[in-house]
């Protein structure tokens, strides 16, 4: 485990207060995401993932514990342009175009925009949105959106890479294409990702490592290792192991 | 009793005395009104609540009710004066002392700019050069002339000077009426219509206002101090200043056909040095029969 | 590795932070006592024509008698004219939200009695009305356009998704109005009514110059001017302040306690407006109708209140005034120097008076403590009546550009300034998430996603400003200067030459209108692109 | 089949211009969703399926062609409170607790609040929601959100029904509970439901019909019956019919 690159989650606790009642979100998780792993996390809606996230990426702050990135803080790290996003929610900034929202990013980090038109313009064809370069988001479908934002998640080539149910508003058919062209990407990048899902065949066919999360308080209740080679092609879900994991993963989140 | 409306041209201060003890002393119910009596302000043009039927009668700046008269038609008369010498005058400090047209040449003067006619016409009538004087806008307060960011200012001379004594400085001043300017002020002012249909109450106003004068002026000391709490009340002003004004006052309203009266070279004397600024006053605007019936 | 700490000790350590933040303004606002304290006594400004406030608080000490009559009138001024001008606002809001139509109709009207002069108006309130009328009717006018705008521009800011959600269930113009744009506008139109408060306390104010009443503090602030003694002058001012003040801090309270729960949870992405079809009859026929309006409005109340024709021109008699009388080329001539005199002035003056709200706004946002202390000198401007500042303005500025700027930018930059801070305190966490993901600092946040996102506030603030541009140079040239438009209009006041006021007031409408409408082009060019909803 | 109770679509096609470029969202769609029938409707991202709904919800207007709810138009269907919806994204009212917003619809159609009392109880604990009444939105997790925004959809007992991908943001233990469930409602109520999803076997196991379409232009390529009793249960998933329907909807997705 190689903690100076990866992502470093040690005995991190946070707790809402909301409307009087007060919400342990997470409770004493801790995680190792080693130097370009792949790593899936999944559990019941609520139990904690987002908020995982957002502390990862110093958008928040744990009550207590602490989380590293790259060796550095959260904060330091997404200020270094090591790490993308892409949010739960697809957050592209209705004024911007789609291109502009994909070039967001580098807008933040100050890079030149013109270096990365062929990546926009990759990226673009690799989500499905040709046609689309110029429209508003408001002019999207929902899983239009979803497809740029996760285009934005990628056009800095992060070395740490979130996804945050990247394909949740995607039809099975261009999930199964993401899948296979996130794997791509990330084994030409080797980025360090962490990626939230429901979906455990997803799960299975994407990561090294499937985190499995419990809720009240969330905490990680199983970690489950994926053995298979890479690449990993559709046919992998047929494979016998394949369901053995996603009988295993489904008892893990039923609690057993 | 007759309703009769009444617009001062000011806030209440020592300048409407002479009403306030004519009211109290119940001069006008005596002679059968009803008074109501209006503030002015800085916002209240007094010839305006006139036309409107807001007032019967007001007190105004010569000056400007002739222009009116003479230039648009404007259906004023003049029926009497309070002040048979405007109060305006050049006020400056007296460690830098103004006290001739003469000394305003390179100097900075505060001018009210309803007044700055008057100001030109006093300074053509002195033979001074008008581009030779810098004139800014005053609004009434001193401060800047106390300060010395101004050399001199237009204000009433009854009134400023205490101001700045009691700021601690002395002042010099002079009347433009002493130079050439030989106008009016507070002129008693009524619609054409009024003076046709209300000439009864309007003989009995100037009646009632002339008693409450002259017992005002008989000692000067004597009223301000009493309408500390009526009249004066919440003025923002002080009784010692109202004591000081209705003194410094007193000469410029007493006149020998009695208060209110416009003898005919006093009026021609209006006449001329409107006359000056190309206000072309006439005899007619002034109608001193009602002064004579009092 | 880090130690353990109890949740519960966590959310004290952040109550302390935000004591820590609430803390600190109350720090800035005494620092800043401290510092006018230290001003006034060493008397540093103006040779002592600042006094300090221990010589204000002591002056009010030996004048407290006066005060009560004098506070409660304005009290009764400003609060009827308060609460009549934003019920009238919201409710012109409103109606201009639902139906776009009827607010380009109105736009003239609505420019028109925002920009109008209160040295042109004052007076004719008061020959036509008399008691505390005139006194509210100003305080109504100080209140209706700052509120009316802040209504639409929340109503027409409502998330489209929750408007649908209302849709889907039937419900038309009115429960959307009640369930979905009205509550989403509260905080919009709270900061209408916070900026609402010192205009009517300063409306009243004015009105009261108009005499006739005893009491109000505007006739305890002219009795006192002629007394050269600017520490009354100053106790009356800051009273007005407070009780503006008093206002403000509670509608702002109210205001932070909403926004939260106002803004999306999540970035809203609705469909762009339809483009307008833009039907050159119909704008034209619009602009018309918008552009007569205020003429028709004027010429009604003239006939309906019966002011002498004398005083009360009508757009004809204007009109003769202007071009049919052996005068009116002296009185064109007379406008046309004025005009030259006061427009550039008032182009810069909006440039700058702008360039600071927006300013003030973004340091809402980066320096909330600083902002939030200067708060109460920025309520000062707002309430203290210039007649009175100006003499002190004078001293420090003296009498040139720096003098009518510092005035022109005190009368535009406050609404402005509040519109715009509210628009940034609006903009949806989740979407400033984005760039403080990638490690964007707070000027790049802003830049990058705060500032876009409240563009339609940014340009209803600018809308806000605009046409007080000219009437704050206007202001400076009738109390400093002595030149311009300001003037002409003061020294007409006194040669009782109504046609010359009306004139002055009608072309500083127009004037004022045509900055508005242009500033209207360039939103609907900029949001449209953006795919925003702009101003109708 | 039964138009004037159900959902009838006729011929409607509507097309939008967005930046510069013109979309055809749909073409020429026609669907008659008799009274009491379960449809699911399913297809790519970007073919139409929300904007079919925001059509027969009365959001948005055809360019061509009619759209029939219970033999009124849209709007008026609307108003009868005959509908209820949930929207691709939750779209809850940010200043009402969890509670006020699913009891939205009941203000916005003028009736009783009380009188759901129980109903709004029941549905906070189907989706799960216990102990989060008082909730606001901007407190709740994603998926958390979307819960609520089913349970707004279905407190107002509605006799026609509009989904739009509702279990998107949820795991696939919940998504199964939540299938069960509303199976179970629609029974009870036997509201004709329109539902769209991304999921196959979801669509396959709720529905009586599959509709799949096609983009560009949006269309509908295929409707496939489903041929299984009610109440169907989870052990449906393994039956082999439902296999070779999840096959043929999966090749009719494909284009085939
Ligand atoms: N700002 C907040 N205030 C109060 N409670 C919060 C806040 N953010 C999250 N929570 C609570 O924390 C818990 C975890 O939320 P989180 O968003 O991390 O869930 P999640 O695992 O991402 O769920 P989902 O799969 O539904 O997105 C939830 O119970 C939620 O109500
Ligand atoms: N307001 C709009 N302006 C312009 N284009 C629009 C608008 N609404 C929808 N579209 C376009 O219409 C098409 C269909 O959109 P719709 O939202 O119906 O898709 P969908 O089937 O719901 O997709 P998803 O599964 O991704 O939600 C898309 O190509 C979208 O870009
Ligand atoms: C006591 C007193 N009365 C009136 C004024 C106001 N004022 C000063 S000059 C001027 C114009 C001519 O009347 C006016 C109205 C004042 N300041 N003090
Ligand atoms: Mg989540
Ligand atoms: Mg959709």
């Amino acid at each position: 485990m190689n903690a100076e690159h990866g992502i470093t989650i040690n005995q991190v606790s946070r707790s809402f207060t909301g409307r009087g009642t007060l919400v342990q979100a997470l409770s004493d998780v801790s995680l190792d995401c080693p130097e370009g792993s792949f790593t899936a996390l999944i559990g019941p809606s609520g139990c904690g993932k987002s908020t995982l996230l957002r502390l990862a990426l110093g958008l928040d702050a744990p009550d207590s514990g602490q989380v590293l990135i790259s060796g550095m803080t959260p904060q330091a790290a997404a200020k270094s342009g090591k790490t993308g996003v892409a949010f739960q929610d697809a957050a592209l900034m209705p004024w911007r175009t789609v291109e502009d929202n994909i070039l967001l990013p580098l807008d933040v980090l100050g890079r030149k925009r013109s270096a990365y038109h062929d990546e926009v313009a990759k990226l673009v064809k690799l989500v499905g949105l040709d046609g689309f370069e110029k429209a508003l988001p408001g002019e999207l479908s929902g899983g239009m959106r979803q497809r740029a934002a996760i285009a934005r998640a990628l056009v800095t080539r992060p070395e740490i890479l979130f996804l945050d149910e990247p394909f949740g508003a995607l039809d099975q058919i261009l999930r199964r294409q993401m899948n296979v062209e996130l794997q791509r990407i990330w084994m030409e990048s080797n980025a360090t990702t962490l990626l939230v899902t429901h979906g455990i065949d997803e799960a299975i066919f994407l990561a090294d490592r499937v985190v499995v999360m419990q809720s009240k308080p969330g905490r990680i209740s199983r970690i489950i290792d994926v053995p298979f080679d890479r690449p990993r092609t559709p046919d992998l879900f047929a494979h016998p192991t394949f369901h053995a994991l996603e009988k295993e993963i489904a008892e893990a989140l039923d609690g057993h | 009793a007759s309703p009769f409306a009444f617009q001062a041209s000011w806030i209440n201060d020592a300048e409407f005395t002479g009403y306030f003890v004519a009211m109290d002393k119940g001069y006008y119910a005596e002679e059968g009104l009803d008074l109501s009596y209006a503030s002015g302000g800085p916002d209240v043009i007094p010839e305006s609540t006139i036309i409107a039927g807001k007032a019967d009668l007001t007190l105004t700046t010569p000056d400007t009710t002739i222009k009116a008269i003479a230039e648009q038609g404007a259906p004023f008369k003049i029926i009497g004066t309070q002040y048979q010498k405007n109060p305006i005058g050049i006020v400056s400090l007296a460690s830098n002392p103004i006290k001739s047209p003469e000394d305003l040449i390179g100097k900075t003067l505060a001018v009210p700019p309803v007044n700055v006619i008057s100001v030109e016409a006093m300074l053509k009538i002195s033979g001074v050069d008008r581009s030779k004087i810098n004139i800014v806008p005053y609004a009434y307060d001193p401060t800047p002339l106390i300060k010395g960011e101004i050399d001199a200012s237009l204000d009433f001379t009854t009134n400023v000077p205490f101001t700045i004594k009691q700021a601690g400085a002395d002042a010099t001043s002079f009347l433009l009426y002493d130079f050439g300017f030989t106008i009016f002020n507070d002129t008693v002012v009524v619609t054409e219509e009024t003076l046709k249909s209300k000439r009864k109450e309007l003989v009995s106003f100037l009646r009632a206002s002339r008693k409450g004068w002259e017992e005002n002026l008989k000692d000067t000391t004597v009223y301000p101090p009493k309408f500390a709490d009526s009249w004066f009340k919440g003025t923002g002003r002080s009784i010692e200043n109202e004591l000081f004004f209705n003194e410094a006052q007193k000469s410029l309203i007493e006149a020998e056909g009695g208060i209110f009266s416009m003898s005919e070279e006093a009026i021609e004397a209006n006449i001329k040095a409107l006359a000056e600024v190309g206000i072309a006053a006439k005899r007619e605007y002034f109608d001193t029969s009602l002064l004579e019936e009092i | 590795m880090a130690t353990k700490t109890p949740a519960a000790k966590t959310e004290s350590v952040l109550s302390l932070r935000q004591k820590l933040a609430r803390y600190s303004t109350v720090r800035n606002w005494l620092l800043l006592l401290v510092f006018w304290e230290i001003i006034g006594q060493l008397r540093l400004v103006a040779d002592g024509a600042l006094p300090a406030p221990s010589a204000i608080l002591a002056r009010m000490w030996v004048d407290w008698a006066d005060y009560p009559p004098h506070i409660w009138a304005t009290l009764e001024g400003a609060g009827a004219g308060f609460l009549i001008g934003n019920a009238v606002a919201i409710a012109a809001g409103v109606l201009f939200a639902t139906f776009p139509l009827t607010q380009r109709l109105a736009r003239g009207v609505n420019v028109a009695l925002f920009a109008l002069p209160p040295i042109a108006v004052s007076p004719i309130l008061v020959i036509t009305f008399s008691d505390m009328t005139p006194r509210i009717i100003l305080a109504a006018i100080g209140c209706y356009f700052v509120t009316m705008s802040a209504t639409v521009t929340g109503i027409q800011q409502t998330d489209r998704r929750i408007v649908d959600v209302v849709h889907a269930y039937g419900g038309r113009q009115w429960k959307t109005l009640i369930y979905a744009q009205m509550r989403s506008a509260i905080p919009a139109i709270l900061s209408g009514l916070r900026v609402a408060a010192p205009n009517a306390v300063l409306g009243s104010i004015l009105a009261e110059f108009g005499g006739g009443g005893r009491f109000g503090l505007g006739v305890y602030l002219i009795g006192s001017l002629g007394r050269g003694e600017p520490d009354r002058l100053w106790g009356i001012g800051l009273s007005a302040t407070v009780i503006a003040g008093l206002a403000y801090l509670l509608f702002s309270l109210i205001a932070t306690r909403l926004t939260g729960t106002s803004k999306a949870v999540t970035v809203p992405a609705s469909p762009p407006a339809p483009k307008a079809e833009k039907s050159m009859v119909l704008t034209l026929a619009l602009g018309t109708v918008s552009f007569a309006l205020p003429f028709l409005l004027w010429w009604l109340m003239l006939a309906i209140m019966g002011t002498p024709a004398m005083i009360a021109k009508t757009p004809v008699g204007l009109f003769d005034y202007l071009f049919m009388m052996p005068s009116s080329l002296v009185s064109l001539g007379k406008l046309a120097t004025a005009l030259g005199q006061t427009l550039p002035m008032t182009m810069v003056g909006m440039a700058v008076g702008l360039s600071f709200a927006f300013a003030l706004a973004l340091c809402s946002v980066l320096y909330t403590a600083i902002i939030r202390g200067f708060m109460p000198v920025a309520l000062v401007t707002q309430t203290m009546p210039l007649v009175a500042l100006t003499p002190l303005l004078v001293l420090i500025l003296g009498r040139g550009p720096s003098l009518i700027l510092w005035i022109t930018v005190s009368v535009t930059f406050f609404p402005a300034f509040v519109t715009m801070a509210q628009g940034l305190s609006m903009v949806s966490r989740a979407a400033i998430e984005v760039p403080k993901a990638y490690g964007a600092g707070p000027f790049r946040q802003l830049w990058l996603v705060s500032i876009p996102a409240s563009l339609p506030y940014l340009f209803a603030a600018t809308r806000l400003a605009v046409p007080r541009a000219l009437l704050g140079v206007m202001i400076a040239e009738w109390l400093a200067t002595g030149k311009g438009l300001g003037n002409l209009l003061n020294q007409s006041r006194g040669y009782l030459d109504y046609g010359m006021i009306w004139s002055v007031s009608v072309v500083s409408v127009l004037i004022s209108v045509l900055f508005y409408q242009i500033v209207v082009a360039i939103e609907q060019r900029v949001l449209s692109k953006r795919g925003m909803a702009p101003a109708q």
